[in-house]
């Protein structure tokens, strides 16, 4: 069971850590800004998910579990509204500022 | 286990220092407002890990502070970092 | 090489920086940031030092940790005190230079006094 | 060299690059905007050195207050940049500068490599009167009874602090409003979110307030949770500063550093020692200075940020 759960561990930490792979490349190589807002919020966020759930079968407690769940919730509901505040900016503020 | 789990914290931690490069760098505000959203994933990815890799199960609890504290960076940044909006501010204020 | 080690010659090379970015930088709200970078190295010297202490089932010395956290505050405060002065220096003055021949430009702004 | 090892090169590399960044970057704006970011990962060198609750503080206070302190002050200095870039210093005195910074940062990486083994701790003693309070977390044992004095002039500091802001203000906004009156769509995202977050941001700082107790988390970190959604929810139009001449607003300043003294005062009254708590009831006394203090904490905290009065309280 345990081996199983180091399996499904691995695997999802990996998967994280590939779309934030994802985001970074996205970042460095976009043209310009909302472009490079949507490699960020959008891949950062499914890799931070993936860290979340490798991370549950290790909390040790299911209190430590919901906590992380909950931090994941609250990351997307933030990231959502505050992209979409930055990409207002952006657009007004012109992408030459 | 904990060796693969420092391995990832590694290159997460090197994907987050990659991406705040060009965000700190960028041609305007627009793109430095990202930082806040940046270490609102990656740094918190990276806080949970070390939390798993250290021991440490109270790193939940930073990574919550930093996640409404990052959230309110992103704020302040957007509304502080395009000088037009802050102008708008300041007439508005006179109108009062 | 012990993670203390590393962390304190880091924290050491912080102190460096923010050092040199209090001197070298003119604009005095960079040298308030620098000075705050100054202080972070400082205290991350004491977190060195607690963590070397480390003793009793704990993984830092709590009189030190005691320490910086009061540290934090106080150095918030010094901050806010300082960036409250410097925007009246702004107001007032019009510029914010610590140059005592800063050209005066304060009918521009209206100041109270 | 083991993963371990690496990774806290990693990790300080990263770090000490943006505080580097932060004293390099042309732009003050930009240059606060990598120090709130040097400020929200400082934390993780914290916890890799087991210092949770100093991770807590720096993440709310270094990175999340102080940054946005910071960040303002940049947005409304924009204009006098130009003037103030054109002083930088000359070759010479950079070239001092980086001496004096090198020796400095030499100095304290030898005092790093000496010091002495086996290190001096006060941990055991920490623990050894644990009981003496009920607490289990021992930094809040150190703060709230040990060393109870610093903890309450520190209090006082940052009275002083607000003080001192607000007797910056001009004539016309003596004991007036701080900062500018904002306004957002009413119903746009960021009036949703400035709705939505607070409500968590609250529970979240009451419960790092109520976990210091036995767990990492206090009164300083919940204060300062408490005074970012305050902030977030004024940024966002839906209220307004108080003004500074406020009976109840000054009545809240007071109370945290005003209770720990009555308390510590009472500890005289009682044939004990100035700020000696009585046995049997030092757990509920040092929760009744806390619960002062957090409220006492967020308001300070929050109106620092906001700066000197700037409108008068008629309006």
């Amino acid at each position: 069971m345990s081996f199983a759960l180091d399996i499904l561990t691995i695997a999802a930490v990996s998967a994280g850590a590939f779309f934030f792979l994802a985001g970074t490349v996205g970042l460095l190589r976009f043209p310009d800004t909302l472009t490079r807002l949507h490699a960020l919020t959008k891949a950062d966020n499914l890799g931070l998910g993936l860290v979340v759930l490798g991370l549950l079968p290790q909390a040790g407690s299911v209190r430590h579990g919901l906590k992380l769940v909950g931090i994941w919730l609250l990351v997307l509901l933030a990231g959502a509204t505050v992209s979409q505040l930055i990409a207002r900016a952006a657009r007004q503020g012109g992408p030459a500022r | 286990m904990t060796e693969f789990l420092t391995a990832a914290l590694g290159f997460i931690l090197a994907m987050l220092a990659l991406g705040l490069v060009p965000i700190l760098r960028g041609p305007g505000d627009a793109d430095r407002m990202m930082a806040a959203q940046l270490i609102g994933t990656g740094g918190i990815a990276a806080l949970l890990l070390l939390g798993a890799v250290t021991g440490v199960p109270a790193a939940a609890d930073v990574a919550l502070t930093v996640a409404l504290l990052a959230t309110f960076a992103s704020i302040a940044f957007v509304k502080k970092g395009l000088p037009h909006l802050d102008a708008d501010e300041a007439s508005s204020t006179e109108d009062r | 090489m012990t993670d203390t080690t590393i962390f304190g010659l880091y924290a050491a090379a912080a102190v460096g920086f923010g050092l040199y970015g209090l001197i070298t930088n003119p604009q005095p709200l960079r040298k308030i940031v620098a000075f705050n970078l100054m202080g972070s190295g400082v205290f991350l010297l004491l977190g060195v030092v607690g963590r070397r202490g480390a003793a009793a089932g704990f993984g830092n010395d709590p009189v030190p940790q005691a320490l910086v956290i009061t540290g934090i505050v106080v150095a918030f405060s010094a901050t806010a005190l300082a960036v409250a002065l410097l925007l009246r220096l702004f107001q007032t003055a019009g510029s914010a230079t610590l140059r005592d021949d800063a050209p005066a430009s304060a009918s521009i702004n209206q100041s109270g006094d | 060299m083991t993963v371990a090892t690496i990774l806290e090169m990693v990790l300080g590399a990263v770090v000490l690059g943006l505080g580097a960044w932060t004293i390099a970057a042309r732009e003050t704006f930009a240059a606060t905007v990598g120090y709130v970011a040097y400020g929200l990962l400082v934390p993780l060198i914290w916890v890799r050195l087991d210092a949770v609750d100093v991770a807590l503080t720096e993440a709310a206070i270094g990175g999340g207050l102080g940054g946005v302190l910071l960040l303002g002050a940049a947005a409304r200095l924009r204009a006098s940049e130009p003037a103030a870039a054109a002083e930088t210093p000359g070759k010479i005195v950079r070239l001092g500068a980086a001496g004096a910074s090198v020796m400095v940062a030499a100095a304290l990486s030898a005092a790093v490599l000496l010091l002495p083994d086996p290190a001096p701790t006060l941990a055991p003693a920490a623990i050894a009167n644990a009981s003496a309070t009920g607490l289990a977390n021992p930094v809040t044992n150190v703060l709230m009874a040990f060393r109870a004095m610093d903890t309450m002039l520190e209090k006082v500091v940052l009275l002083l602090a607000i003080v001192g802001v607000w007797s910056l203000a001009s004539d016309q906004a003596w004991g007036g409003r701080p900062g500018p009156r904002h306004q957002a769509d009413p119903h746009g995202v960021f009036a949703f979110l400035a709705r939505l977050l607070p409500p968590v941001g609250i529970v979240v700082g009451i419960y790092m307030f109520w976990t210091g107790a036995d767990h990492p988390g206090g009164a300083f970190q919940g204060g300062s949770m408490l005074a970012a959604m305050w902030l977030l929810v004024i940024m966002a139009g839906l209220t307004d500063t108080p003004p500074a001449s406020g009976r109840w607003l000054r009545l809240v300043l007071i109370a945290g550093p005003g209770v720990f003294l009555a308390v510590g005062l009472g500890g005289v009254c009682f044939g004990l020692a100035f700020l000696a708590y009585p046995p049997t009831n030092a757990k509920p006394l040092i929760l009744g200075i806390e619960v002062a203090m957090v409220l006492t904490i967020a308001v300070t905290l929050g109106l620092l940020v906001a700066g000197a009065p700037e409108r008068s309280p008629q309006r």
